[in-house]
Formats: C-alpha cells, structure tokens, sequence
C-alpha cells in the first residue's frame, strides 16, 4: 500500500471510474467481437464522464441551477465539469453510429464480426 | 445514501465485467443499456440533473436502439449473398 | 563459336565508345544522337518458359502461403498470438493500476478547497444570471462562455451523419431493387400492423413530443438542453417509424426535411455564433436584450440556440435509425 | 485591434461553414466552394504571417464575449500563421492533383459529401492550430479523426473499410487516453485555458505537492497523441489506411492529419506543460527511443514492401520516427529541426503519394513494382514528380529533406547529453541509407525503358499533359514548393524559431 496517496479511501468513485475505465480500454483493444469492442469503447467513455462529474461533485451542495436567487459560490457544485461531459456525451455517440455503420458494412462485405478473420482472410485473397 | 452510492459503484462494475464475459451479443447489449441507466443515476446523486437526463435518453435510449438496429441488419443478412460491389478503379489485373 | 566471337567485338567496340572524351559524347546526345551501341543496353524480360518450373513455383507459393496464415497448427505464430494476448492483458492490468495510483494522490472528491472550484467556477455561479441571462448555469455555460466547444459538438454530430450516409445509404445508380429488397428483408422481421404497438404508439409518442419540445424550450431554466430534448423527439420519431413503417412517416419526414432542417438549423447556430464571437472580440455590444430571468422568452441567444441544436440532434439521430435500418429515408 | 487579427477566426468559421453550406449545393458547387474557400484561408494566412513577422509577438483572438479564464480563446503567432499557410497549400494542391482520380474511384452521389469532409477537415486542423483551450481542443481532435475515417473509408471496398475500422479503434484508444489526461489536468489546475494552466502547473511542480499524479498526467497526454499519429509501436493501420484510400485522402491523411496531432502535441509541450518541465522528466527519452525504433522499421519494411503506395506508407512511420527523435534530442535546436521535417514531409509525401498515381494510372493501374518498369517515360511529369519526392526524402541537397536532415544532425552533434548524439547520427546514417535504397530503387525501376511490344501488348496507356493540364500543374508546384523548403529554408527555420520562442 506504500505505492497509494492519502486519498485512495475517499476517491473510491474515482477509483471504480478507473477501473471502468481500464476494463474499458482492454474490451476495445482484446475483444474479438467488433460489437463488443464498441461496447467496451462506450464503457470507455462513459468511465471518464464518471470521473469528471466525481470531480465536479461538492460534499452538500446543490445542482448548478439559480433557484430563489440564491446566487452564493458556497450554495451549488462546479458546473464546468457537467458541460464538459455534455459535450462529450454527444461526441461519443456519433462515434458510436459511426462504428456501428462500418461494423454494418464489413459484415456485409465479409460475413463476420471477428476483425482478426477478416484480415487473415485479406491476406489468404493476397489483396 | 453512501452505501446506495457504493453498491450503484459495485453494479458498474459487475455490468462492465459481465459485458466482456457474456457469450450472448443480445445479452451484452441489454447489460450495458442497464450500465448507461445506472451511470444517469450515479449522475443524479452526484447532483448533475444535466447530465443525467441526457445519458438516459441519449445513451440508454438511443445508444441502445442503434445497437440493436446493429444486430437485426446483422441477423438479417445471414442468408443474403454477398451484394457488395467492388469498387471499379484501382484493381489488380493478376 | 561465332557468339563468343560477336561478343568479343561488342566489347571491343564498347572499350572504343569509352575511350572517346567525354565532352564528345555529351556534344553528341545535346544535338540528339543517340550513342551508337545504346540500344544494346536494354534489359531484357526474365522468361520462364518451362511450365513445370511455373507450377512448382506457384505449388512452393501456396504452400508458404498456407504454412504462414494457416493460424492452429503454426507453432510460431500460435506463440506470438499467446504472447501479444498476454503482454495486452497484463499493459492493460498495468494501466489500471497506474491510474489507481494516480487517482489516489489526486485532491479528495466532495471537498470545496479543490483546484477546480476557483474563480472560473466562481464567476460561472456568481455573475451567470446576469451575464447570459440563463437560470440553469450548466446551459449558460455551454452556450455561452464556451460556446466555441459547443459549436465543434455540433459540427462532431453532422460530420457523423455524414459518414454514416456515406457508408449506408443505398446508391441511386443500382436502381430501386436493392433498396426493394432491403425493405422486404428488413419487413419480414418486423410485425406489421400491430395493434396493440400502434395503439400505445398513438398515445405515447404526443407525450413523448411534448416531453422533449418541453425540455428544449427550458433548457435555460431547468435541467436538459437542446441535447436531451432533442434525443428524446428522436426517439418518439423513431417509435413511430417502428410502429407504423417507413411510408406513412415519410408523409412528413423525408431525406430532403433533414437536409433543410439541419442546414438551417446548423447556419443559424454558424452566423448566429458568429455574430456574437465578432461582438465579443471587439469589444462590441450585442444588442440582444436578456430579458427577465426566469421567463421562457428570456437569457438572449440560448433559446433560439437550444431550438437548433433540439432540431439538429432529433433529425439526426432519426436519421441514423433510418440509415441503420433501410439504408436510406 | 488590427483587422488582420481576425484571421484565424474567420478562417475556422469559414471553413465550417462552407462545409455545413456543402451539405446542400449540388456536386460541381461544392467543388468551387471548397477550392475556393482552402485558397482564401491559404491567403489569409499569409496576409496574418507577413503582419506577424512585422508586428513580431503573439495575440490572442476571445471566442465571446468574455475574457480569458471565463471564455474561450484562439492565439495566433507566427508559427501557427506558417502552419496554416503550408497546411493549405498542400491541402489545395493534393485536392486538385488528385481531382481525376477521385471521379473515378468514388460515386458521383457522394462527391460533395467528400468536400464536406474536407471542409471540416480543414478547419479542425485550423482550430488545432489556434486554439489556446485544451477542451476546444479534444472537441477538434474528435472531428479531425472522424473526418479522416470518412476520407479512409469513402472509396468503398472491403479493404478501406477494413482498414477504416483499425484506424478508428487505435484513434478512439488515442482519444480516451488524450481525454483523460485533460481531465486530470483540469483536476489538479483547475483550469482549462492553455496559459492558466501553465501558471498553475509551475506552482505546483514549484511546491512540489503532486508530482506523481502531474508526471502521469502528461504520460497519458503523450502517449494518447502518439497514438493517435502513428508513432511506431501503434503504426498498425497506417499501411492500409494510406495505401487503398483514394489518393487525395492518402496525400491528406499522411502529411496533414498526423501533423495536425504532433503540432498539438508540440502546443501542450510548450504551453501546457512547460518546455523545462517536460525535459526534466523521462517522457523525451522513451519519445528518443521509439523515435529511433521507427526510423529503423518503417524503413526496413518499406525495403520489404513491392507496392509502390504502401512503401510510400512505410517510409511516412519512419519519417514520424523522425519528428519523436527530434522531440527526444530535448534541445531547442532538436525542436526547430523537428518542426521543420513536419513542413517538409508534408510537403514531399503528397508530393510521392501524387505523383505515384500517375506512375501507376499509366501501368493499368497496377501497383506492383514490376509492372511500373519504364512508367517514368510513359508519363513523364509523374516520373520527375516522383523523382524530386525521393531525391528530398533520401537528402540530396536543393531539395527539403536536406534540409531537414542537416538541421537533425547539427541539433545531435550540439546536444549536451552525449549519451545521444551517437545512436543519433548512427541511427540518421543507417536511416539514410535505407531511404536511399527503396527510393532510389524505384526511381531506377522507373526509368528502366520498358520494351515497346510488351508495352503495347499490356495495353498501358501514354500520359498526355494536354489531357491533364490540372494534374501536371499540381506537380509543378509540388516541385517548386519543395525547392523553396530546399533553397530558401533559412526565413522560414527563422520563422520557426521566433514562433517557438513566443509559445513560451
């Protein structure tokens, strides 16, 4: 445990984000099946939104909208993280229909999800 | 409230980990639409009403439609020949 | 015999051809002769003709071939396989546990003497009523400090649909049998007509619009945005799409309404944010009024913003389901 | 405020918008429109280097109307003026040379959907190149990766998809890593403006208080844009994606996407980070080392290869290798050394990609090295073309690559590690060599004249300039613009130099 900060106990959200974000990062790089390796790249994602909205997040503080003019710092949490992931959110899922298109088109072409195939396939063809 | 958080952490991972490991794509599909609607309300307890309304229609709503969409086409072509065409320019003449 | 002979005089003539000077030889190629013994000097095709060797070559070929690609029974490439999949698994543990590492120096969560809550979060929460006109800070913020990221999110969306158009969409010049086809294939998995689906479609999908035209047009009040709002019309869209079929939808919705809406949409945000970051630079005022927060026709650009965003995400993500699912609109 | 300071502005908002304008107008429209908007940015750049180099400094442009830590901004110095004006350039020059092709090898209902792509193409690398906000920046990253899958995969056979989908598997992990590592950062500054964060960053590596985390941070960063621009170990996709793509794609893709990453890197270095930070840290060192494997590599394999295009390919891996070496010498003189090779392997490997089509258009369209025997007479302005790519690229002098080469070796020899200077030089020689060996091997197999019968036989088909005035236009001034990198390389070295000292 010498190798941990201070703060491993009280980070425990952040450490699942990494986890997430880990386990994430290996299904797209291992998994065979492209489906599941879109999976694993939304996990990715969705991993580092866990992480920044965490860093957003202030012990009793409400959410970031003005209610009875109260307009005090000390009243709502960070909102720069919450847009931060907005945008990322949409980001990721136009690359998820994206993905999901070429997945669409290989299979077609190929008649299988396993990229691995298709390439020792594409080289038997010596294309 | 802590420990509703600690065990929405604990199903994350289970859902992450169970989505590499299931043979079945239909099943993986399902367990990470579940993973989104977990995370919108992790999102909720960690007070970003924003975010969580937009992961739940946007990440387990349509994500997952669009997967599914995926597999149907997928199951769909099994027994279609292959209708792609080859692109004219650019062939080899071997 | 005589070939010797021939080319014993072929290299004497050559050794002659190089004794001459050097200036002589460039003088002659600049008036354009050719140097005499040049055509001599071309290579020459190598030509198998026995077709015995060729069939062995072609047999020594496939073989090499099968013994390289052939994935179960090669010992090396099997190892390499083992090796790659067991170097991954354990850059990957190593990763994970970097980050551990690394997150548990960072600052605690939920404390308010973090990095991240200074005086940029501060202003945000402080002035953004007065400066955006906007109730939901999240939405002011998005739309209005840092509006640059939003716009790149928007041009992220429409450059998707765009690739996603060029992978899927059926092409015009192989004529209507495909997309015939397509449409039969993809019928037959569907349920037609079903009554109770459209029945509760027929209820649902007004609640659903009315939902996320909600959700737009308070997106600078309370939570949501052109982003959720929009995602929800597009589910309600794509509800109805299952529930009754392509004909009856494209009654309203055809490939040429997203065209327009989405460029109209996405050219009022371009001059609309234009016009503000100009403004802005030089210090110019506006001229938008604000309005009294809290109203829905109030905080300036937002709401119009909101409504184009709305359009642009409900489009495209129908757009998407219909590409998925036909190939088309 | 000078009117000429709106420059980068309009020219990022011109370029979407013309790509969102696109989506509407009908094929040969778009077309103008595209070319039309590439040369006004080309321009404009130009109108914005030559205020720059005679106001001298830096400004920053505010997106909005708040200032700095509150809104976003773009900065513009004489560097990012001098990438935008070449990054055009060569843009509007591999556009046109390969126009003809693209008619042929993608359908005609897609067309404006390909200028689409570049539209944006063009202005997320634009934003790169400005932008002072490491967010804005992600968002662009994300729209730059996107645009090249859609540039990849928009000449439809199984092998460019195939290839699509490796290229958008390495760059979304590049991505992921890139995004975290801007997360962290804006968790232990709390800020995301490039100039705020560099204040933050010296406190804290000043205080000392969280320097593990801080040297992970810039780990993940580095290692996320190199892989995302192809940096040896993760170069898996870059033959496929370059070799069967249509070539104005190829010529895009190798001299502007990655470069696009590499100056963003470059950015973060020096306005992030901090220039001493980074050389005190370990990072430049792994960067030397898996520099030099490249070089090595990708010229090995692309000894190896027999297909013209994808050895075109290989050898852009071992010039990326180049780039990372340079970064890795850790000197001024190393960095000025690699911003120029970036300038200079655009320039040539569009050049090479251009002019191998029309080495191989001529050969019936076959990529093999025996088939291209002689083709530099079927079509001659190919064949020069091809020529003065290999000649800069091995470093003959006149030509860029000398240039580049020179400066690599003067940064090695005047560096204070010794440790380096020796398997640097070593490493240059080797890689020289290589170069010489498959580029000049080409060039001979070129001009090696092909017997007329077997010629005729084969059907191969004789360039005529008056059929492709546009094409052989295009390699002209591919040629002069790499004699110009060649000849006159002292400005613009001076360029580099001045810009580099304003980022920090």
């Amino acid at each position: 445990m010498l190798l941990f900060g201070a703060n491993f106990i009280s980070n425990i959200g952040e450490e699942v984000a990494m986890v997430l974000f880990g386990i994430g990062f290996a299904n797209l790089l291992f998994q065979k099946n492209l489906i599941k390796k879109i999976i694993g790249l939304n996990i990715m994602d969705s991993s580092v939104y866990l992480f920044l909205a965490e860093k957003g997040y202030i012990e009793g503080r409400l959410a970031p909208i003005v209610v009875n003019g109260i307009q005090d710092v000390n009243t709502y949490i960070n909102p720069i993280p919450s847009g931060l992931v907005l945008t990322g959110i949409v980001v990721s899922v136009s690359v998820t229909a994206l993905m999901l298109s070429l997945t669409v088109r290989l299979y077609r072409r190929y008649h299988t999800l396993d990229l691995d195939e298709i390439s020792a396939r594409l080289k038997k063809e010596g294309l | 409230m802590k420990i509703f958080e600690y065990m929405l952490l604990a199903f994350l991972v289970l859902c992450a980990v169970s989505v590499s490991f299931s043979k079945n794509l239909l099943n993986s599909i399902l367990i990470f639409m579940s993973f989104s609607l977990i995370m919108s309300i992790m999102w909720i307890l960690l007070q970003s009403p924003d975010l969580a309304i937009t992961e739940a229609a946007v990440g387990a709503g349509v994500t997952t439609i669009l997967f599914f969409a995926t597999l149907k086409k997928i199951h769909g072509m099994e027994e279609d020949p292959d209708q792609d065409g080859e692109d004219q320019g650019g062939k080899r003449h071997e | 015999m005589e070939k010797i002979r021939e080319e014993k005089d072929m290299n004497e003539s050559r050794q002659e051809e190089n004794k001459k000077p050097t200036v002589y030889r460039i003088w002659r190629a600049l008036k354009g002769q050719s140097e005499e013994k040049a055509e001599e000097l071309t290579l020459e095709r190598e030509q198998i003709l026995d077709e015995k060797v060729l069939e062995k070559h072609r047999l020594d070929h496939e073989k090499m071939l099968e013994k390289t690609y052939d994935i179960e029974h090669n010992p090396i490439y099997g190892f390499f396989r083992r090796f790659y999949k067991v170097a991954g698994v354990l850059c990957c543990l190593a990763l994970i546990i970097i980050l551990l590492v690394q997150v548990s120096y960072l600052p605690p969560v939920g404390s308010s003497s973090n990095p991240g809550s200074n005086e940029v979060a501060a202003k945000y929460i402080e002035d953004g009523l007065q400066d955006t006109g906007a109730v939901n800070i999240v939405t002011g913020m998005i739309l209005d400090y840092r509006a640059f990221d939003t716009f790149g999110e928007s041009n992220v969306l429409f450059i998707a649909t765009c690739t996603v158009l060029i992978l899927l969409r059926n092409d015009k010049k192989k004529g209507k049998d495909s997309a015939e086809a397509e449409e039969r294939r993809d019928s037959y998995y569907e349920p037609k007509n079903d009554v109770i689906l459209q029945t509760i479609t027929k209820v649902l999908v007004p609640i659903i619009f009315i939902f996320g035209i909600y959700v737009i047009l308070n997106g600078h009040l309370s939570p949501g945005g052109g982003f959720s709002g929009g995602a929800i019309i597009g589910a309600g869209l794509i509800l109805y799409l299952n529930a009754f079929g392509f004909q009856k939808i494209e009654r309203f919705f055809t490939e040429k309404t997203y065209k327009w809406v989405s460029f109209g949409s996405l050219t009022f945000y371009c001059l609309a944010k234009s016009y503000s970051f100009y403004t802005g630079a030089h210090h110019l005022e506006s001229g938008i009024p604000l309005g009294k927060a809290g109203a829905i026709i109030s905080s300036g650009l937002i709401l119009p913003l909101n409504i184009c965003v709305g359009l642009v995400v409900a489009c495209t993500m129908y757009a998407f389901f219909a590409l998925f699912r036909k190939g088309g609109f | 405020m000078a009117f000429v300071q709106n420059v980068p502005f309009f020219s990022i908002i011109l370029s979407m918008f013309s790509g969102i304008v696109s989506s509407v107008l009908p094929e040969k429209q778009a077309k103008w429109l595209n070319t039309a908007v590439i040369t006004l940015v080309g321009a404009m750049s130009a109108w914005l280097l030559s205020y720059l180099l005679e106001v001298g400094g830096s400004f920053t442009f505010m997106m909005g109307h708040f200032p700095a830590p509150w809104g976003n901004e773009i900065r513009a110095g004489a560097l990012e003026a001098l990438m935008a004006l070449i990054f055009s350039i060569i843009m509007l020059l591999s556009l046109l040379g390969g126009r003809k092709k693209l008619k042929d090898e993608v359908e005609i209902t897609k067309h404006n959907i390909y200028y689409i792509l570049t539209d944006l193409l063009l202005s997320s690398l634009l934003a790169l190149i400005y932008t002072n906000d490491l967010f804005t920046a992600y968002v662009f990253v994300e729209i730059n990766t996107i645009s090249a899958c859609g540039l990849i995969m928009i000449r439809q056979n199984g092998r460019t998809i195939e290839a699509a989908v490796r290229y958008m598997i390495m760059s979304l992990l590049g991505s992921g890593l890139l995004l975290m590592g801007i997360c962290m950062l804006y968790d232990l500054t709390g800020h995301l403006l490039m100039s705020n964060i560099k204040e933050s960053v010296q406190q804290i590596m000043a205080e000392g208080s969280y320097r593990v985390p801080m040297l992970i941070t810039i780990g993940l960063i580095t290692v996320g844009l190199s892989i995302k621009s192809a940096l040896f170990p993760f170069h898996a996709w870059l033959p496929d994606a370059y070799g069967y793509s249509t070539v104005s794609s190829a010529a895009m893709l190798s001299s502007l996407v990655s470069k696009g990453y590499i100056f963003l890197l470059i950015k973060i270095f020096y306005r992030v980070i901090g220039i001493d930070i980074i050389r005190n840290s370990n990072i430049l060192n792994v960067l030397f080392v898996f520099g030099l494997c490249a070089m090595i590599f990708g010229s090995v394999s692309a000894i190896w290869e027999n297909d013209i295009r994808r050895m075109i390919s290989f050898s852009s891996v071992a010039q990326i290798g180049y780039i990372y070496m340079g970064f890795g010498l850790g000197t001024e003189a190393g960095m000025v050394a690699s911003v120029f090779h970036i300038l200079m392997h655009a320039a040539t490997k569009s050049m090479l990609f251009i002019s191998a089509i029309g080495l191989t258009d001529v050969s019936n369209g076959s990529r093999h090295f025996a088939e291209l025997t002689g083709s530099g007479y079927r079509n001659k302005i190919a064949g020069i073309g091809f020529t003065v790519g290999s000649l800069s690229m091995v470093g003959i002098p006149c030509f860029a690559g000398f240039v580049s080469k020179i400066l690599f070796a003067q940064a090695a020899v005047a560096n204070n590690a010794p440790v380096k200077i020796f398997p640097t030089v070593i490493v240059l020689a080797i890689s020289t060599i290589l170069n010489a060996v498959y580029f000049l091997k080409t060039v001979i197999r070129i001009y090696v004249p092909e017997d007329p019968a077997f010629e005729k036989q084969q059907g191969y088909l004789f360039f005529q300039i008056s059929r492709q005035k546009l094409y052989g236009l295009t390699i002209i001034c591919f040629i002069a613009l790499n004699l110009v990198l060649g000849m006159m390389s002292q400005p613009i070295v001076h360029i580099i130099e001045i810009g580099l000292q304003n980022f920090s």
